[in-house]
């Protein structure tokens, strides 16, 4: 098993004939993945590695029941085409997209609501469930399929951490790349309770970063709601106040956000922290 | 994007709100229009100039012109005070603390009020601040402006002046993608009226490109910072002197996080944003030498690209144009063996792992 | 409220649409400014005056004037032809079709559009015609828009000017709570513009408070429907000779059904909506006694109130100002054998079920 | 059992002040239903019947547990007053108001989706599960616990159905008036859900009338999902085009919402009709 995502999704991408659509419709199909169709208006009856295009993305979900959107249009789109693929009928949204206004993405993540639909992003690297699927512009080569759930706030810094879970040769069963923004649509809450449920997650990792109080958050709610172990490394704990560390989600503000505050949580919630990416693997091969 | 304070309250006058009577003075003739007793503010985009002299209150044109004198070219926190505001003094009955913010948790905005305006609403005890979230699918509603408003406990004609101002302001944090807009204080006067004595508006950097009628205050770019922004390279300058390059946030951080560790500091950094693209680590190494850092560390996860394909890209500009100090790198990822031959063939230190590379970067400026 | 067309234009002006040159004309001299040749309209409420002879095409002004008498005053479908409207005729390369309207279903805004303008939409096959629903959460979205456009296949600046028009028509659908908006035909011009050549608004009339700025055309009403208006009963003129007093929408419909399943036919009817206020029942006889018809026949269903009171205010009515037709009472509900007595005392006809009443009622005007 | 509402609910009611709703909250009382809080702003402290009235929507659920709305207050005000009972988490709202602007009326039915609530109304006389509880206008007097189940577009006629039933004897497990309005919450399918899942309701009644396609909509639900007995009356029969006949949803337009098209679809559904509205109580006699 898997969350959120597994080999039954079929995948609509949005801006399907740019560089970066061609490329990663490529990376998918080799991964598994089953990218049934593509939007760009004003391009319907092309086909990208075989896929074919259409002008709307009502018309690709009626022609070939695509459920899954992957969003890789410019900020300035993206509101607009989660929007569309929500009231196409679309149930699993990931936005790749960076640099989109907060206020945009608050209407479309509460629309997803609205729709019953789980979106995932935006800033984010999307999702993998190894052996399954992969929608997203996640490196395929650094999974493994396995029982050690991942769910990250950053995207390199999970590929090097599921990269060093492959090479100790402990897979994973769905690993999720939830965004560096202020505002998204899936949390660390929304995994550890999937992760939970999920029958072939037997730990799980976490890794966050400076900003906000997802952190917190998830730490109380694994006193309260998770029984399986749980492994966490937080990214910038020498981050000076004030600063936007990359991500636009990544700033200790007001004195919130501090890494010091979520590490000191994980600790309360007896979540095993790691001083250094890499020594997750360890950790996880200790304990399971 | 954080507003000066007299750009603040232009919106605000856009708005319909009331500001005090005022505008930036730099000469005595600047003066004329205004009815003393004034005060002159220090136009710096951070908070705590008042306790820095940056707020100065005077009675008289002579006394304003020495005070003017004292705050312009003032230092405060790293920033040198440009352009002063100065303002006539409010008739204040009544303080109060009004912002609207994005709550990250509940995803949407936020308005916070407290009936104890002017102080810094973090000192403000938490059960005395009023919380009202606004949901971003229906927008700010008639009970929510009420639920603020009637917990203020206001005099009937001071609550309709408030309710006013509050949907103004919320209209100006909608229209304007604002990540805040505090006003602190926000006072009553004694005729019952409603006037911003302060404000600190923030606007989300993404969005604006819809907001092309706020001019940028104007911030001078190192020639560094001028070259990244360029290149799409996000610089950061810290305090330290080993400079990192790495890719994506994250990563970054850590790498940062791994050099504290071992005593050694990071200075200049370059995050290349998430990829491995072999033309943008090459741009960033163009960068980074031109900052003179004491060390390079190059620590670079290969996700898309293959680490051999990466490590020639960097091979190429240290064999063209030469380095002037050492390069460490660590480069993870798949073909990861081939990249180490490549870069120790260019005289560069390989390390396996993060801990390793951290490690010999800081010993090399001197860390443990 | 439905406006006449020449209001419906007026709007369209505001929101930037284009519309023929045009103004309402009575005398020769108000065909002044005017080009020939000119289309006259008829301005009624309803659809279908091109059959009935209401809009006339004119060369010039003595032909103009000739048929403008002939339209003025003349009958269609029961509205006499006030106000006429003189349009320049427009350039037609294309003609299209498009409304907004409320999907109950789908409990959202319902955007029909089709390349066949100019017929009645109702004769288009449903695969020609172009839907799209506006979520009312988001309104109207760019995606929308395009989905709209790109199925009429027009060319490219006709596409973006068709875009445009969409967008203010539908700004002005919400705006102005709108339950349809349609214009039929919205044609593009030989230089690639587009234009409303005809409207239909309707503006929910619940709505009505909020749009001060719509003056409702001048309605004759009746002395009783302005009396029935001012006490809020619903008024409804039917053809029959039966007058109908009952509490509920639903259940003045069903009496209305039951009458005319034994051939009686419902005239006057009045609705007193959901209540069975023995003041209300009083006011609705004295407006039905003003109406004369040949039996009245009051249903109600006693829900809050008890029967008996209803009884005794039917009753005071009757003794008091007297009634010249026969009256059949059918009133149900708590304590209803009492307030049969009360009624049967002053001399109404009593029946026990609605199919009895219906039936009593029918036969006194000659039904089965 | 019952559908929608039973004895748990506690019931906030927005325009509690008023003469109607001073008069409703002593009828539902009176019925059993469990009348928690009133909220009238600027009148925190006062009492109605015992009743404590509150400021705010949110101070009265945070003070009594309420879970559920009932709506009285005037047309202009109703959309705000819906917005707020569903912001402070309450899931049941019934919208007794009549005259609310359509498009206000549009945006809070999909706001109570938003908030998975079910929202009834508006224009409508309330629900009513007899024995348990009853929350809106309808007279008390004319109930009995049963297995029936009533929805309705119409209130007095319900009113004359549902006494018709209880005067055979036939008793009612819930009888719920959807509001004559074109937008409405909650449809004829979404009752016909709840009672066919309904263990204690043995038969169904719907009571349609001319306007919209809710009843043919209902019909072709009926034909897939329904196995229980369904009878039916529609009002409306005798009504010219284009004349609003009292209720703001109660209109054929364009061709579109006569009684022969709903009767129609009714017979081809095997729904039982019934010529007057007392007949159904005999019809429901007769099959069950």
């Amino acid at each position: 098993m898997s969350i959120f995502v597994d080999e039954k999704n079929k995948v609509l991408v949005q801006g399907a004939t740019g560089h970066q659509g061609v490329f990663h419709i490529a990376e998918m199909l080799g991964f598994g993945t089953k990218v049934v169709a593509g939007v760009t208006p004003g391009k319907a009856g092309q086909e990208v590695h075989k896929v074919p295009i259409f002008d709307n993305v009502q018309e690709g979900v009626d022609e070939t029941g695509a459920d899954t959107s992957l969003i890789l249009v410019p900020a300035r789109f993206a509101k607009d085409a989660v929007f569309e693929t929500l009231d196409a009928g679309v149930k699993t949204v990931v936005v790749i997209t960076e640099n989109i206004p907060f206020h945009d993405a608050m209407e479309f993540v509460h629309y997803a609501k609205y729709k019953d639909a789980i979106l995932i992003g935006p800033n984010c690297p999307g999702i993998a469930s190894p052996g399954k699927t992969k929608i997203g512009i996640l490196p395929g080569s650094i999974f493994k399929q396995g029982n050690v759930g991942v769910a990250s706030r950053s995207g390199t810094l999970t590929y090097e951490i599921v990269n060093s879970l492959t090479e100790k040769g402990i897979g994973q069963s769905t690993c999720v790349g939830l965004g560096g923004d202020p505002i998204i649509g899936t949390t660390f809450i929304d995994s550890l309770k999937e992760f939970e449920k999920d029958k072939d997650t037997k730990a799980i990792v976490l890794v966050g970063e400076i900003g906000g109080t997802a952190e917190e958050d998830a730490a109380e709610f694994i006193t309260e709601h998770i029984n399986k172990p749980v492994f966490a490394f937080i990214a910038g704990r020498t981050a000076p106040p004030g600063k936007r560390m990359g991500h636009a989600g990544a700033i200790i503000a007001r004195g919130k956000g501090t890494a010091a505050s979520k590490i000191k949580a994980f600790e309360k919630a007896e979540v095993k922290l790691a001083k250094f990416p890499t020594d997750i693997a360890d950790l996880v091969e200790q304990h399971i | 994007m954080k507003l000066f304070e007299y750009r603040g309250k232009e919106l605000f006058k856009k708005y319909g709100l009331e500001v005090p009577n005022g505008k930036l003075v730099s000469t005595e003739k600047d003066f004329s229009g205004l009815n003393f007793p004034l005060v002159l503010k220090a136009q710096v985009p951070i908070g705590g100039r008042g306790k820095a002299g940056g707020i100065k209150s005077t009675e008289n044109k002579k006394d304003a012109i020495s005070k003017l004198s004292q705050i312009i070219g003032m230092d405060i926190r790293g920033y040198k005070v440009g352009k002063v505001l100065a303002e006539e003094k409010a008739d204040i009955k009544n303080e109060l603390y009004l912002s609207i913010s994005l709550d990250r948790t509940k995803k949407m905005p936020l308005i916070m009020a407290s009936a104890s305006g002017g102080m810094d609403i973090e000192s403000v005890p938490d059960e005395k601040i009023i919380k009202e979230w606004i949901n971003p699918l229906i927008g700010i509603q008639p009970f929510n402006i009420r639920n603020v408003v009637s917990k203020l406990k206001l005099g009937k004609e001071e609550s309709k002046e408030t309710s006013k101002t509050l949907t103004k302001i919320y209209k100006l944090f909608r229209d304007y993608d604002c990540e805040l807009v505090e006003i602190n204080p926000l006072i009553i006067t004694s005729n019952g009226g409603v006037m911003a004595l302060d404000s600190k508006v923030i606007i989300n950097d993404d969005a604006m490109y819809r907001h092309t009628d706020i001019i940028p205050e104007h911030v001078e770019l190192t020639p560094l910072e001028k070259d990244a922004k360029e290149k799409g390279i996000t610089f950061i300058q810290l305090d330290g002197d080993i400079g990192v390059i790495a890719n994506g946030a994250g990563l970054t951080m850590a790498t940062l996080d791994a050099l504290t560790y071992y005593k050694g500091q990071g200075g200049v950094f370059l995050d290349l944003g998430g990829t491995d693209d072999p033309e943008k680590v090459k741009q960033a190494f163009e960068l980074m030498k031109k900052a003179k850092p004491r060390v390079i560390f190059l620590n670079l996860f290969g996700g898309i690209t293959k680490c051999d394909t990466v490590a020639t890209g960097v091979k190429a500009v240290i064999t063209k144009e030469g380095i002037n100090c050492p390069v460490i790198t660590r480069i993870k990822g798949m073909n990861e063996e081939a990249a180490k031959e490549i870069l120790k063939d260019a005289g560069l230190i390989t390390a396996t792992t993060l801990q390793d590379a951290a490690q010999r970067s800081s010993e090399l400026v001197g860390g443990k």
